[in-house]
């Protein structure tokens, strides 16, 4: 890793330490298990929009395809609205589901030329529609006994939704650096251009790009949905900006070609953390939204110090 | 030059009380989405009561999105004002106002639920038919309390509050203050909010047990929604002894009460409300009721509602509505009296 | 010197007309297309919706959201985001409902001044501290509102005395609602200093290639706090606008403008990679989202179509009036 | 197994059937006739040089053999048999691969994927990366044209001539990818390189011509007819004539590029031209120290051109940079005509009357959207403009005078610059500093690279006009000689110091050879 990778891993240290010396609550076993638990749908959402992201694009299409997809699998293991019993199957489908919806955008945006901005929004509002359609006004609960464990048993202390998203990880960190998709994504993010001019076709790779990232969404859904043993149209609320955040802070560059898995998974850590602080510290809910742009920000703009140069491009 | 009109049309007429043709009335009902169980059973109230007096019910949603939700009912009263009766649920105090008075000028009939600025009085229109809502401060106390005793009378207590600029919240609150009050050896160990969300009420009490470990013996919740996220997280920390209160009866609630996961919550009628205000707003355009004759205490008035428990939750559980609330001589049969 | 290699041969080579061609002087007309055509399914799905009534309520409903538009189009202009807008117009509102019992008339400049003032400070963390402008305002985004809910107490601020928003809630005209005969004049102004000033290079220049306009001695810095202010002065007076309509201030108030308001960036054609696009395609950017968001429901789409449709449409715009010639590489 | 792939299996056809032949290709763009109906043949077995002015038209016709121009009109044989080419992949199947004028590599990944992309062979399997293999792939390539970049680095961080050698080593994968013998177009290879790279590219293209046929470009007329069989010249978009290499001097070609005698001794026709003796210091350089350069001390008086010369990596771009403001310095003291500067940007140093045109033209030089005036104008904008507001009627005098004065190939000022020809784009970023007439210190670097002869003698004359007219110069130069030719001083900077200055007087020029010994 090099000195320019390393500002958010030091801030994510610098955040713990200073939380730790500022709460005893913070620095306990129990928090830190909670911290990591909590990350676990974020960590997924986040695995998703980095490959997005390293191609230059941008994805605001989490709120809508994790709201369908948790709607979906709510109905499709065993729950109180029909007498649908999948299980694993369910999953499987729902998280298909939502891999079509990611494909759309990428379609949307390789057939169409329509800008992955809007294609992604347009998405999101689709797959709230389908998301509220098969909602109907009941409230689907599940009560699959496998589904609803994820989300309490636990294994080495961790929940085993939090295991299912350190595999995300681990598993989008080797198709970034090993897959042919994953290297494609970050070249298309450095230079689009020179891949046409060697041969490469770059619309099939955009689409399988947006289709995966549809897929990490789909079970970060999935995951909601077991939290909270019932499936909810907003599952994915808030989670677009959440995961963009946590993989710019990450290291992450907006405009591509930067970045990837791991340094998203310590954004996300980073961010998380920082969440958590706020409220073992005790700072105000009026002010914790505040405090925590702040300190992004903060965290960020230290991040860069290393790297500034003269004739550098912020944009 | 400019001018205040947009054009013909519109204007109220002298007399609020209209004398509309029943089939010529048209009905809207209005809430923030449908994508939540309670607001969704709102709209199946409305288009239940459209459906006994033969009519259909325009569902409207605005995403909780106030600027939507003006823009809505403006282009609303920019169309044929003339027999329009208006069921809406404000997406927060400050949204009424605007509708109030938008629908004060085209003429139209409105009720609002819910959201109303305390000094913001109905009795200065004569379009605005209507204000109704539940006790916020009654219901945040009933549930203190049924908290409090379930936990035997003293430990550590967490709030997860409301959307903090809605006035629902804040009464709510009050009221959880007011029973803290009463219940000196009850201790509030932290509050903070979960903006009504079940997603965001599961991170949050993770946090706080976490933080507060054992010492939370029960959570208050300003929604039964949040309650839910509540539940969940007590479940993934395997923590079986906290009292839960929540409130609004929504139906997941209900049956966690009967399961005995949670202790009480307070009961608001979705499907009634939904219809109540479309009922009033449309004896009052066809003439079976005119705005003169209502009385003070009943245009803005608190809605009955109860605590439920284990004890009476079997009552509630397939909630009803009676076609004989929504007649036009018994429209304020549940009134618990004027807001005060 | 040497033999030209002009497909119109002339004596100067430098005076053959270059002007646009046909397909592009139709792309430029793109957005008002797509809004005749949104305007006319409407009509069709219900011919009550084209009345004067209810397009001079669209275009008053409207007026925040170009303003807010305008604004930040200059932002993406340059090769950023204003992801602050809608937050910045909430305080704004607070701010408003605040200072009117003691400022009075002035309060409405008063506001947008300030609010520019926070746009300002905006662009200087963001030229200053170098971060990228998506942090910088999403950071700003959460302040704003942390602030907003601080000072207000968490709840609306009524206003009571309307006379210092009366004059926005005029007709010109008998028909053209005052806020947006202001936005179209707020448009208008922005639009005539780019066209008539050197900004519109500086500002192109930076949006499609910020490294050879610093080397070229451009003001990229001053031009992008100056995006940054003008997008924040929109907000303040987007803000005013709300106010005169909701008779309140409130923290939460435009907090759900900011997708509407980049959409309609996008929507009229705008690239949002900077560079491409104009001011007055965000004006009609914003009045298609606006009927797309009080169109469709009022003419009976149902919720839940409501959103699909929705989806459809902004993405089959975008299709309609991206100009790609200039856009080269769509990300 | 690997052995097995790169060995090339080559097809020998009946040597009459050339390799490559185009006829009568045309290419319309708007308002421009780039291509008017060219021919070419391309035998086998041999190098063909392709020359002409900028603009004539040469990168249009590359790209149309490798599928990125479809021309209009005109046919293209490959081995005997007429082909379309739709891409560059349907080219490298006829086994013609290009190095572009503008460098083409994905910046972020390593110099073995850049090397191998698009043709990964063995590198993939079933979509995984063999990391090992790729690198291996990659090593050869570099290792047949003698180089020593390591394949795991990031391309970023190679230099410019670095990157160039990586283009090089990818366009010969070529040889893999087709059993047939292939064609391989290099679009002005060796405008970005030194003279021992320069040597090992020829090396590398003598040796493609045992089983290739090669197409190359360069502005540089004795470079071409060195390594060219033959030379086909182009002008206006059409073939005007060809020239069998041996025997031909550079002079005989640029008649036939412009139509008139020329000559190449360009550089030193009016170099005593200046009256009397240098005025007065303009630029005062002590102590300058940045990230790549250490103590730097340098005097450039008014009148005067100073070159700097260096090997890769002397730190004489960042010492330019650093003077225009552009890099950030950790010490030392610059005074412009006697006053102190601040180096604290780019904008101080336009308003102190500092010009700088960068190397990287495409990336730096030129907003490529943006029209040839708006771009022309971008830095001095008070050229165009009455007071605060553009006046449209100055402007376009402006420009087109400058349009003709340096006769800018472009339909109309109108035009977006990105559409014109390399050298044409050129002579725009130079012309934005000479729009307002108030320059004081001009840095140049590279400020020739890509130009054909008569842009350069245009540029050169500029350059000595506008010393006359006093301003200070610091000239990076393309080559030695052009460096020995134009300048007053000579600075030698190695590894970020500067050694030696060398003076460069009209009549007492010194040879590349006594530079190049200063310079190691
Ligand atoms: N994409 C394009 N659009 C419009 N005009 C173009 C385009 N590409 C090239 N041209 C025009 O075609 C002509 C030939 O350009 P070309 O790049 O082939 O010249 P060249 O001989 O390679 O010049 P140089 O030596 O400067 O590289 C020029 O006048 C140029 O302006
Ligand atoms: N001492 C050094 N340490 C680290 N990097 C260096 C050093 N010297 C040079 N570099 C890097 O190498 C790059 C090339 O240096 P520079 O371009 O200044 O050399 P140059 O002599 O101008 O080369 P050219 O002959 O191509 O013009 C610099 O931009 C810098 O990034
Ligand atoms: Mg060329
Ligand atoms: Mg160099």
């Amino acid at each position: 890793m090099s000195l320019r990778d390393a500002g958010p891993p030091i801030a994510l240290v610098v955040i713990f330490l200073v939380f730790s010396a500022l709460s005893s609550d913070f620095r306990t076993i129990g928090n830190v298990q909670n911290i990591m638990d909590t990350a676990a749908v974020l960590a997924v959402v986040t695995c998703g929009i980095t490959f997005v992201l390293m191609m230059g694009s941008i994805d605001l299409s989490a709120p809508g395809i994790m709201g369908a997809s948790a709607i979906a699998v709510a109905l499709l293991v065993a729950n109180n609205r029909n007498d649908n019993d999948l299980g694993l199957i369910g999953i499987l489908v729902a998280v298909l589901l939502a891999a079509a919806l990611g494909c759309l955008s990428g379609l949307a945006l390789v057939l169409l030329k329509v800008p992955s901005f809007m294609t992604t929004l347009g998405v999101s509002a689709v797959g709230l529609g389908v998301a509220t359609l098969m909602f109907a006004g009941v409230q689907p609960n599940i009560s699959d006994a496998m589904l609803k464990g994820w989300a309490v048993e636990r294994f080495l202390g961790f929940a085993y939704l939090t295991w299912i998203a350190v595999g995300c990880v681990l598993l989008g960190y080797l198709v970034q650096r090993y897959s042919r998709l994953g290297r494609y994504a970050f070249a298309i993010g450095g230079a689009e251009e020179v891949l046409a001019l060697s041969g490469v076709k770059v619309a099939p790779y955009k689409v399988a790009v947006f289709t995966l990232a549809g897929a990490f969404y789909g079970l970060a859904g999935v995951m909601v949905t077991s939290q909270l043993s019932a499936g909810l149209v907003q599952a994915g609320k808030g989670y677009d900006f959440a995961a963009i955040t946590a993989a710019v802070v990450g290291g992450t560059l907006l405009t591509g070609g930067r970045g990837g898995i791991l340094h998203s998974a310590v954004g996300v850590l980073l961010i998380t953390a920082l969440t958590n602080g706020l409220v073992q510290v005790g700072v105000s809910p009026y002010w914790q939204g505040g405090v925590q742009g702040l300190i992004v920000v903060a965290a960020v703009a230290a991040a860069v110090v290393p790297q500034r140069r003269r004739n550098q491009v912020t944009k | 030059g400019c001018s205040e009109e947009a054009g013909g049309g519109g204007g109220g007429d002298a007399s609020a009380s209209g004398a509309c043709d029943p089939a010529d009335v048209k009905l809207v009902g209005q809430v923030r989405n449908e994508s939540n169980p309670y607001e969704a059973s709102w709209l199946d109230g409305g288009d239940a009561f459209a459906e006994q007096v033969g009519l259909t019910q325009e569902r409207l949603t605005y995403d909780a999105d106030s600027t939507k939700q003006q823009e809505q009912v403006s282009q609303l009263l920019a169309g044929d004002t003339d027999c329009l009766v208006m069921n809406i649920l404000p997406n927060g105090d400050s949204d009424t106002p605007p509708i109030v008075e938008g629908a004060q000028d085209a003429g139209a009939y409105l009720v609002t639920q819910w959201n109303k600025p305390a000094d913001l009085n109905v009795t200065d229109y004569d379009h605005w038919v209507s204000h109704i809502t539940y006790n916020g401060v009654e219901s945040g106390k009933q549930i203190g309390d049924a908290l409090a005793e379930a936990i035997g009378g003293s430990g550590g207590i967490i709030a997860l509050q409301g959307i903090l600029d809605t006035g629902a919240a804040k009464d709510r609150f009050a009221g959880l203050e007011e029973s803290l009050a009463a219940n000196p050896d009850v201790e509030l160990l932290d509050d903070q909010t979960a903006n009504f969300s079940r997603d965001e009420a599961l991170a949050v009490t993770k946090t706080l047990l976490t933080k507060h470990g054992d010492d939370v013996k029960g959570i208050w919740a300003a929604n039964d929604d949040m309650a839910l996220g509540a539940l969940a997280a007590l479940e993934q920390a395997g923590r079986d002894d906290v009292a839960v209160v929540g409130i609004d009866a929504v139906p997941d609630a209900l049956t966690a009460i009967q399961d005995g996961t949670m202790t009480a919550t307070v009961s608001s009628d979705g499907p009634w409300q939904g219809g109540i205000g479309l009922a009033i707003g449309y004896c009052v355009a066809t003439g079976e009721l005119s705005v003169d004759d209502i009385g003070d205490e009943d245009r803005a008035w608190f809605a009955e509602q109860f605590l439920i428990n284990s004890d009476n939750v079997a009552d509630f559980s397939a909630p009803e509505t009676d076609e004989a609330d929504f007649e036009c001589d018994n429209v304020f049969s549940r009134s618990q009296g004027a807001i005060s | 010197m040497s033999t030209p290699v002009l497909a119109t041969p002339a004596a100067d080579p430098a005076v053959v007309s270059g002007g646009p061609t046909v397909g592009q002087r139709l792309t430029s007309f793109m957005p008002l297309i797509a809004l005749v055509a949104l305007l006319a399914a409407l009509t069709i799905a219900d011919p009550d919706f084209l009345t004067q009534r209810s397009l001079t309520a669209a275009v008053r409903t409207s007026a925040p959201l170009v303003v807010l538009a305008a604004g930040a189009t200059l932002v993406v202009l340059c090769g950023g985001i204003d992801l602050s807008i809608a937050a910045l117009c909430s305080l704004s509102t607070v701010f408003f409902a605040m200072w009117l019992p003691d400022l009075g008339g002035l309060t409405a400049l008063a506001v947008v001044v300030a609010a520019g003032a926070i746009g300002a400070v905006q662009g200087l963390a963001h030229v200053l501290l170098r971060i990228p402008s998506f942090i910088v305002t999403l950071g700003g985004l959460s302040i704003f509102s942390s602030v907003a809910l601080v000072i207000s107490d968490a709840g609306p601020i009524r206003v009571v005395d309307r006379d210092a928003t009366k004059w926005l809630t005029l007709y010109v005209g008998g028909v053209v609602p005052m806020a947006f005969f202001v936005a179209v004049l707020v448009v208008a102004a922005i639009a005539l200093v780019l066209r008539l000033t050197p900004v519109q290079s500086w500002i192109t220049a930076t949006g499609f290639s910020e490294s050879a306009a610093r080397l070229a001695g451009t003001p990229v810095d001053r031009v992008k706090v100056a995006a940054f202010t003008v997008s924040g002065a929109c907000a303040g007076l987007a803000a005013v606008m709300l106010v005169s309509r909701n008779f309140s201030g409130s923290p939460t108030m435009a907090d759900n403008l900011l997708l509407p308001a980049v959409a309609a960036i996008v929507v009229g054609g705008t690239a949002i990679t900077g560079g491409h696009g104009s001011i007055w395609r965000s004006l009609v950017g914003a009045l298609v989202i606006t009927l797309l968001r009080v169109g469709l429901p009022i003419v009976g789409v149902p919720s839940a179509w409501e959103q699909i449709l929705y989806g459809a449409i902004i993405v089959a715009a975008v299709a309609l009036t991206l100009d790609r010639s200039k856009v080269l590489i769509i990300k | 197994m690997i052995d097995a792939e790169l060995e090339p299996t080559v097809t020998p056809l009946s040597a009459e059937v050339p390799a490559l032949e185009v006829r009568g290709l045309v290419k319309h763009y708007p308002g421009v006739k780039a291509l008017d109906g060219v021919d070419l043949v391309v035998r086998q077995n041999e190098v063909l040089g392709l020359a002409g002015e900028n603009g004539a038209g040469k990168s249009t016709l590359l790209k149309a053999l490798v599928g990125l121009v479809r021309p209009d009109a005109g046919e293209i044989w490959v081995r005997g048999k007429k082909v379309r080419l739709k891409s560059v992949v349907d080219a490298a199947d006829h086994g013609i691969g290009m190095v572009f004028q503008e460098q083409s590599l994905v910046p972020n990944l390593t110099a073995a994927e850049n090397i191998v992309l698009g043709s990964e062979g063995p590198g993939v399997r079933r979509g995984m990366y063999r990391w090992k293999t790729m690198r291996n792939l990659a090593q050869q390539q570099l290792d047949k044209i003698g180089s020593d970049i390591d394949p795991l680095a990031r391309t970023d961080t190679l230099t410019f001539a670095e990157r160039q050698m990586v283009e090089i080593a990818k366009v010969l994968r070529i040889e893999q990818r087709t059993q047939f013998a292939p064609v391989i177009i290099l679009d002005e290879p060796t405008s970005v390189l030194e003279s021992k790279e320069i040597e090992t590219l020829f090396t590398q293209v003598r040796r493609l011509r045992e089983f290739a046929s090669v197409v190359f470009v360069s502005h540089r007329l004795d470079e071409v007819l060195d390594v060219c069989d033959r030379v086909t010249v182009l002008r206006g978009g059409e073939s005007v004539g060809e020239v069998a290499a041996a025997g031909a001097v550079p002079g005989d070609l640029h008649r036939m590029m412009i139509g008139s005698t020329g000559s190449d001794d360009h550089y030193h026709g009016n170099a005593s031209q200046r009256s009397g003796e240098p005025l007065r210091p303009m630029l005062e350089v002590r102590g300058l120290s940045g990230k790549t350069f250490r103590d730097v001390d340098l005097d450039v008086h008014a009148g005067e051109i100073v070159g700097i010369v260096g090997v890769h990596g002397s730190g004489r771009e960042d010492v330019c940079r650093a003077l225009f403001g552009a890099e950030p310095t950790t010490a030392g003291e610059v005074s412009l005509d006697g006053t102190v500067l601040e180096l604290s940007g780019t904008r101080a140093a336009c308003a102190a009357g500092i010009g700088y045109v960068p190397a990287e033209r495409k990336i730096e030089g030129m907003v490529g959207p943006m029209s040839v005036a708006d771009n022309m104008t971008l830095t001095k904008q008070k050229s165009r403009c009455n007071g605060p507001l553009i006046a449209p009627k100055k402007q376009a005098t402006l420009v087109d005078g400058w349009i003709e004065r340096l006769s800018i190939r472009t339909p109309h000022r109108g035009t977006a610059i990105q559409r014109l020809s390399g050298g044409n784009q050129q002579k725009v970023v130079l012309a934005r500093w000479l729009v307002a007439g108030d320059i004081r210190l001009l840095l140049l670097d590279h400020p020739t690279r890509g130009l054909d002869i008569g842009a350069r003698s245009e540029v050169y004359r500029l350059m000595r006009e506008l010393a006359n007219s006093g301003v200070a110069t610091v000239l990076l130069a393309d080559s030695l000689e052009e460096a020995i030719g134009m300048s007053d001083r000579i600075l030698v900077m190695s590894d970020g110091r500067a050694t030696k200055e060398v003076a460069c007087p009209a009549g007492g020029k010194p040879t590349p050879l006594d530079l190049v010994k200063e310079m190691v």
